[in-house]
C-alpha cells in the first residue's frame, strides 16, 4: 500500500490507501462524491477505500501498512501509540457524543452514584469504557465500587435489554437504536468526556509525503462542509451504507459535532485525561509517560496548512 | 423342528442366490449342504439364521427354546479389538460362568488366549470362531464351511469335538462344506445345491452309525454317488 | 414372509414396487428433515407474535425473511452471499490440497510425523479471531488473506482425518501393494487413498463446516460484501434482524454446501459393505 | 539379514538392544518434534533483532516470553490458564456426551438421521461469534453460557465422525451381534463403538480443537478472565505482545490436550492392524 | 534360483513362526508345503516374498528379470472399493494391454465383472484373488492355500488352469495347502513343517509327469506316506 515512486517525482506514492467507518460521516460522504479521487487521481495517484469495522480494526490497519489514513477514536489511538505504533492524528472528523451511560426505562438508576454495586457492561479499552472510569471518578467512586462486565458494543446492549446488567456504557450506533427502539433512558451524558474522532495517518507517511497529507485533508474539510450543510443527505447515505434505520441515522448523526476540524490543545486535554484514567486501570502501562505521547500523537501542523 | 417350503433369495434380478427350496429338518439331525462356488449355500445360511430376511416363502422353527442358533460364518468374523479370549466369550450369554481356557484347548489355542486376531494365522483365527460359536451352547448350530482352513489333522479332531458336543447336547446341525468326506463323516442326510441361482438337486440319506469309520466302504460309495451329482450339474451348467 | 401366489408375477410386483417404493422413501425422508425446522420456526414466530419474546432482541421469522427478500430485491444479497461462498469455496481448495499434501506425507512417513506434527497440533487450537492480526500483518486486507485464514480453518480437520485415515489403512491391503512393487506414490494414490476415503471425506465435511466459521474472521479483515460482513455489521450497528438473517444464511448455505458432500460421500463409499448399503 | 553367530546369545543381544534401541526411538521422535519451533523462534527473534519485523506489531519471542513471565509473576497467569482449562474441559465433556448420544442415534437409526440430521447439518457451520448474541440472551453471561458455547463447538466435529464411523462399521461384524440377539444397545456398547474407536478418536481430537476456539467467542460473554479475555484484551487495548502471548499460550496448551488425547488413541488402537502396529 | 539357508522368524520370544528352515528350488519347480495349523506356512511366504524383512539368516532370489513375484494370500485381500474387474487389473503392469474378460472366464466369474467384493461368495472372493496374481504373469507364484473355500469341482478345474500356466510359463510356484490330494497332483516336491515354531521335518520328491492321474496309485502310497509324517508329527506335538 505505501508504495513510493522513484525517479525525478519523488514523494510521489502510487495510491493512496483511505478507510472508511460508519461511525465517521465525514468519510461516506468523501466516498460517496469521490472527490478524493478527483484530486489525486488528476496526480496520477490511484485511490483505495477500505472498510474500518471499527477502530481497533483501523488501528491494526495501520500497523500492517494496509492502510495510510485510518479513522480512530482518540483514545484508541493514545493507547496504541503507547503501545508503539507509530501514527499521528492528524485530523478532527468529528467531536461525537457517542458514548453515554445507558440504562433501561424502567431502572430506577438516576445517576453515577446509583451504580454502585451494580452489573454495568462496557467494552474494555474503548471510549465507553474510558467515560464510565472518567464519570465514575468524578463521582468519587472507582471500578471496584461495582462489577464492570466486558461485553463487546452490542452484547452489552443486549445484556442491558435483557436485563442481565444494570447499565451500559452505550455506542452509536447500537445506543441509538436501543434509545429509539426499546425507550433506553441515556441517564449520563457528557459530550466533553468523549475523545474526538480522529483521522491517523501513518508517521512513515506523513514523513514522506506531507504534501498527500494535506491533499486528503482538504477534500475531508470539502466532505466535512457538505455534511454540515446537508445533515439530511448525510444522514440518508449513512442510513444506507450502513444499513440501519434513517432515524437511527439521523439521532447518531445529531450527535456529532462537525465545528472544529484542527487537533489541538481540547483533544490533548481530553486524551491526557483519557490517559490518566487508562494507566490507574493499566491498560497503559505505568511506565508510559502519557503526556509525551499525547503530544506526539496530535500534530496540527497539516491541519492548520491545509485548512487555513 | 427346522421346516423350509418354497424359500428363494435372489440377487441381481433373479440371477445369484437360490430358489424354491424346501426341507425340513428334525431336532438333534445334522445336515450336510454341498454345492459349487457361488450357488447360495451361505445365502441359504444366512436366511435360517434369520440375518437375511428378505426372502420369500415360508420358514418355520419350532420350539428352539431359551437358546439360540448359533452360527460359524466363512470368514473368522473376529472383533479385531478384542483378544482371543475375548473373543471367544463374545459367543457366552454370562461371561463369568464359562470357561474360556476348556474351549481354548478344545480348539488348541491353549497359548494363544491373549493374542489380537491380527497375530493369528488363518485356521487359528478360524478355529476361534468354532470356539465362539461352540461356547454359547445353541439349540441349531449353523456352520459355513467351518474347518476349511485346517490341516487334515486339526480338522479330523474338531470334526470329533463336533460329534461329541452333537451327541452330548443333541444339537441340530447344518454343515456348508466342500469337503464331501467331511459331510460323509458327520452327516446323517446331505443337500446338494447346484446352479445358479441355486435349487436344491439331490438329497441322500446316510444312516450309518456315528462315529464312522472314515475308510468304510459304504461311505466311498456313497461319495462316488455325490461327485457324479456334483458333475453331472457341473457339465449341465 | 408366507407367501402363496403365484412367484412370476410376485416377482414383477415386487420390482415396480421397490422401485415406487425407494422413489417414496426418499421423498419421505427429505420431508422428515423438514418437520422440525418448521415447528421450530413456527414456535419462534408464535413467541414473539405472543410477546413472550421481544422483538427487539429476537425478531419474528416473517421479519427476517423480510429482511432478507429485502436485501435480495436490493441486489446486494447475492453479491453477499456470492462472495462468501466463491471464499469459501476458494479457501477450502486450498485447504484441501495443503492437508491432503501434508496429511499424505505425515501419515506415511513416521519420522515427518514426528517433525511436523507437533507444530501443527499445536497451531490446530490457535482460533480464528487470534489469526486475524497476523494474516492482515503478513498479507494485508486483500482477497489473498481472507482466502487463506479460510484455508487454515479448511485445513486442520481434513489433515486430521487423513492423518488418521492414512494410519488406519489394513496392514493386507497395504501389502498387496508391496507385492507388486508400488512405489510409496502408488500406494498412496491406489491403496491408502481410497481406503481412507471415509475419513478423508468425513475431514472434508468437517472442514467446509469450519470454512463457513473462519469465513467471520476472514471478512473481518476490511470487507465490504460477505455473509460474515453481514453478521459484524449487524453486530456493529446493533441491527438483531441482520444478525439473526446472516446466521440464517449461513446455516442454509452451509447446509447445501454439506448436502452436496454428503451425496458426494453416499456415491463414493457405495462400495463401502455396511447396514445402509445391501441391496 | 546374513547372520553367522550362535543363536541364543544373538536373542538375548537382539531383545536387550531392542528395548534401548525404542526408549530411544522415542526420545528421537520427541526431539524431532522440536526441531522447527525452536528454528522458527530463532528466526523470529533474528527477524525482529535486526528490525525486519517491527518490534510493536509482533515483539521478538523473548518480549513475549517476559510478558508471559511477568503475568506468571503477578500470578494472573495461573488464573487465566485455569479457568480458560476448566471452561474447555466442560465444555468438552458436556459437547462429547451430547455428541455421543445423538450421534450413536443418528447413525443408528435412518430415520432418526432423516429427522434431525439436516438441522444438525445447518447449525454445523453457523461461526462461533454469531452464537454470542443468542447465548447471553438464552443463558445470560455467568459460566453456563460459556462452557455451552464451547460444548457447541466441540459438538459438530465428535458427532460427525461418530456417525460416520457408526455407517462405515463393516456389515459383517454387526451381523455377528444379530447371531446372539443382541440389543440395539448391546450391538452399539460391543460392537459400533469399539469398531467406530478411530473414527470417535478423531472426533475427540478435532473437538479438542475446536473447543480451544470456540473459548474466545465464549470469553467475549462478559468473562474477566481466561486466555480468551486475554487475547480480546491484547485487541482491544493494542497490545500485541499481550495477543501473541496468548495465541502462544493457546498453541501451547492445545498442544499438551491433544498429546493426551493422541496418547490415548494410540492406547485404545494397540489391536488396528496397520503398519504401525507391527511386532 | 531361490536358496535359503537357515531362515528363522519367530513371534512371541521364539514360540511361534518357523526357525531353521533351508532349501533351495529350481527355476519351474512347483513346491508344496504342508503342515499343521499354525506352523509358519504363510509366515515363510511372507518372508519369501519379501514381505517381512526382519528374519534372520539368508535367502536368494536369483535371476528374477523384471516379472515380480505374484502372491495369492490366504485370505482374498480383495480392495472393497474396486469391481472385480478393476481387482484383477489391480495385479497389470499395463491395465490397458490385457484381456480382463478372459481371466474372468478362467476364474468362473465371466459374468461377475462389475459386481463389488462385498457382493461376492466366498468361493467367488478367492477366484478374483486368483486372477488378480496370474494376471500379472509372475515369474514366482507364492500361494497361500488357494483353493480352500472352493468345491471339489471348481478346485480342480483350477488346479487344472495352474498346471497348464505352469507349462505355458514355466513359472515357479510354491504352493500352501492343506490338501494333500492337491499337492500330490500339482507339486514337484513337497515339504512337510510341523511344530511351534515351525521347522522343516520331511521332504519328498513326486517325479510322476504332469498331468497326472488323480486315481494313481502311487500317488495313494504317497498320500499314507505324508499322512504318517504328519500324523507322528501331531503326536509328538
Ligand atoms: N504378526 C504376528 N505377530 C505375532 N505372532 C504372529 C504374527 N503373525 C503370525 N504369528 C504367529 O505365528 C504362527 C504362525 O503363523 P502362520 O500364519 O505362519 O501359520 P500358518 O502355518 O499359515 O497356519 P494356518 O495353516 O492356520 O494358516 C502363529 O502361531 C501366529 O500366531
Ligand atoms: N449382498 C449380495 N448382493 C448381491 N449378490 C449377492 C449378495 N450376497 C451374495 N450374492 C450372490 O449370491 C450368490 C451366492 O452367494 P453365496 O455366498 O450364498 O454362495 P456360496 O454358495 O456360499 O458360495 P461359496 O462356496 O463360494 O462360499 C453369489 O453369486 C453372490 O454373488
Ligand atoms: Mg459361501
Ligand atoms: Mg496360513
Amino acid at each position: 500500500a505505501c508504495s513510493s515512486a522513484g525517479g525525478e517525482e519523488k514523494n510521489k506514492p502510487k495510491k493512496v490507501v483511505l478507510d472508511y467507518a460508519y461511525y465517521s460521516p465525514t468519510s461516506l460522504a468523501l466516498k460517496e462524491f469521490g472527490w478524493a479521487e478527483e484530486v489525486f487521481n488528476e496526480e496520477g495517484i490511484e485511490v483505495e477505500w477500505v472498510l474500518s469495522q471499527g477502530s481497533n480494526k483501523a488501528l491494526e490497519f495501520l500497523n500492517s501498512k494496509s492502510v495510510d489514513f485510518g479513522s480512530t477514536a482518540g483514545a484508541a489511538a493514545l493507547i496504541a501509540k503507547s503501545n508503539g505504533s507509530p501514527i499521528e492524528s492528524v485530523y478532527i472528523f468529528s467531536k461525537p457524543e457517542w458514548t453515554a451511560l445507558v440504562t433501561t426505562g424502567d431502572s430506577n438508576i438516576a445517576s453515577v452514584e446509583d451504580l454502585k454495586g451494580k452489573k454495568v457492561a462496557a467494552t474494555l479499552g474503548t471510549d465507553p469504557y474510558i467515560f464510565l472510569l472518567r464519570s465514575l471518578e468524578e463521582a468519587g467512586l472507582s471500578s471496584k465500587d461495582l462489577e464492570i462486565v466486558n461485553l463487546q458494543h452490542s452484547d452489552g446492549a443486549n445484556a442491558l435489554l435483557t436485563n442481565q446488567v444494570d447499565a451500559w456504557a452505550g455506542l452509536d450506533p447500537h445506543m441509538a437504536k436501543v434509545e429509539i427502539d426499546s425507550g433506553a433512558a441515556l441517564f449520563l451524558r457528557d459530550h466533553d468526556k468523549n475523545t474526538y474522532g480522529t483521522l491517523n495517518v501513518r508517521s512513515e507517511f506523513a514523513e514522506q509525503h506531507p504534501e498527500v497529507v494535506e491533499r486528503v485533508i482538504e477534500v475531508y474539510e470539502k466532505a466535512r462542509k457538505w455534511v454540515v450543510e446537508n445533515p439530511e443527505e448525510a444522514a440518508e447515505i449513512l442510513a444506507k451504507e450502513a444499513d440501519m434505520a434513517l432515524e437511527v441515522a439521523q439521532k447518531s448523526l445529531e450527535r456529532n459535532d462537525f465545528s472544529d476540524p484542527i487537533p489541538g490543545a481540547k483533544q490533548i486535554e481530553a486524551l491526557n485525561a483519557a490517559g490518566d484514567v487508562l494507566q490507574a486501570e493499566n491498560v497503559i502501562k505505568e511506565n508510559v509517560d502519557v503526556e509525551k505521547i499525547v503530544n506526539e500523537l496530535i500534530i496540527d501542523r497539516y491541519s492548520k496548512k491545509a485548512i487555513e | 423342528m427346522l421346516k423350509v417350503k418354497q424359500a428363494s433369495r435372489t440377487f441381481n434380478d433373479g440371477l445369484a442366490g437360490f430358489k424354491n427350496i424346501s426341507f425340513s429338518i428334525q431336532e438333534g439331525e445334522t445336515v450336510g449342504i454341498l454345492g459349487t462356488s457361488g450357488c447360495g449355500k451361505s445365502t441359504l445360511l444366512r436366511v435360517l439364521s434369520g440375518l437375511d430376511q428378505d426372502f420369500e416363502g415360508d420358514i418355520e422353527l419350532a420350539g428352539l427354546g431359551e437358546q439360540p442358533i448359533g452360527m460359524i460364518f466363512q470368514e473368522p468374523r473376529l472383533m479385531p479389538w478384542l483378544t482371543v479370549k475375548e473373543n471367544i466369550l463374545f459367543g457366552a450369554k454370562d461371561a463369568k460362568k464359562v470357561d474360556v481356557q476348556e474351549y481354548l484347548n478344545l480348539v488348541g489355542l491353549s497359548d494363544f488366549g491373549d493374542h489380537y486376531p491380527k497375530d493369528l494365522s488363518g485356521g487359528m483365527a478360524q478355529r476361534t470362531a468354532i470356539a465362539r460359536a461352540l461356547i454359547g451352547q445353541p439349540g441349531v448350530l449353523l456352520l459355513d464351511e467351518p474347518f476349511s482352513a485346517l490341516d487334515a489333522f486339526t480338522k479330523m479332531q474338531l470334526q470329533d469335538l463336533l460329534l461329541k458336543i452333537q451327541k452330548s447336547r443333541s444339537t441340530t446341525m447344518i454343515i456348508v462344506t466342500h469337503d464331501i468326506d467331511e459331510a460323509l463323516y458327520l452327516c446323517d442326510r446331505i443337500f446338494i445345491l447346484g446352479g445358479q441361482p441355486g435349487t436344491l438337486q439331490a438329497q441322500m440319506s446316510i444312516e450309518t452309525a456315528k462315529p464312522r469309520d472314515r475308510g468304510d466302504s459304504f461311505l466311498a460309495s456313497k461319495k462316488a454317488e455325490i461327485l457324479d451329482v456334483l458333475h453331472i450339474d457341473k457339465e449341465v451348467e | 414372509m408366507t407367501v402363496k401366489i403365484d412367484e412370476n408375477e410376485l416377482l414383477e410386483a415386487k420390482e415396480k414396487s421397490v422401485k415406487v417404493g425407494a422413489e417414496l422413501k426418499k421423498v419421505r425422508g427429505f420431508a422428515l428433515g423438514f418437520i422440525i425446522p418448521v415447528v421450530l420456526l413456527v414456535v419462534w414466530e408464535a413467541a414473539v407474535r405472543f410477546n413472550l419474546l421481544d422483538a427487539y432482541v429476537f425478531p419474528a421469522p416473517t421479519t427476517i425473511l423480510q429482511k432478507i427478500i429485502e436485501l435480495a430485491k436490493e441486489g446486494t444479497l447475492w453479491g453477499h452471499v456470492g462472495i462468501t461462498f466463491f471464499r469459501v469455496l476458494i479457501g477450502f481448495l486450498a485447504g484441501t490440497v495443503a492437508a491432503v499434501v501434508l496429511g499424505s506425507v505425515v501419515g506415511y512417513f513416521k519420522w515427518f510425523e514426528q517433525l511436523m506434527d507437533p507444530l501443527i497440533q499445536a497451531f490446530r487450537s490457535i482460533p480464528s479471531l487470534a489469526w486475524v492480526p497476523l494474516f492482515i500483518l503478513w498479507m494485508g486486507i486483500g482477497e489473498a488473506s481472507k482466502v487463506m485464514l479460510i484455508a487454515v480453518g479448511v485445513f486442520f480437520p481434513i489433515y486430521l482425518n487423513i492423518v488418521s485415515g492414512i494410519q488406519g489403512v489394513d496392514r493386507k491391503l497395504i501389502e498387496v501393494g508391496k507385492i507388486y512393487h508400488f512405489t510409496p506414490l502408488q500406494t498412496v494414490r491406489r491403496i491408502i487413498f481410497p481406503a481412507s476415503l471415509p475419513s478423508f471425506l468425513v475431514g472434508l465435511r468437517s472442514g467446509v463446516g469450519l470454512g463457513w466459521m473462519f469465513v467471520v474472521a476472514a471478512e473481518l479483515m476490511g470487507a465490504s460484501q460477505g455473509l460474515g460482513y453481514l453478521l459484524v455489521l449487524g453486530q456493529n450497528t446493533y441491527s438483531p434482524e441482520l444478525i439473526i438473517a446472516s446466521i440464517i444464511l449461513f446455516a442454509i448455505i452451509g447446509k447445501t454446501t454439506d448436502y452436496l458432500l454428503k451425496s458426494l460421500e453416499a456415491r463414493a463409499l457405495k462400495w463401502q459393505d455396511n447396514l445402509q448399503n445391501q441391496l
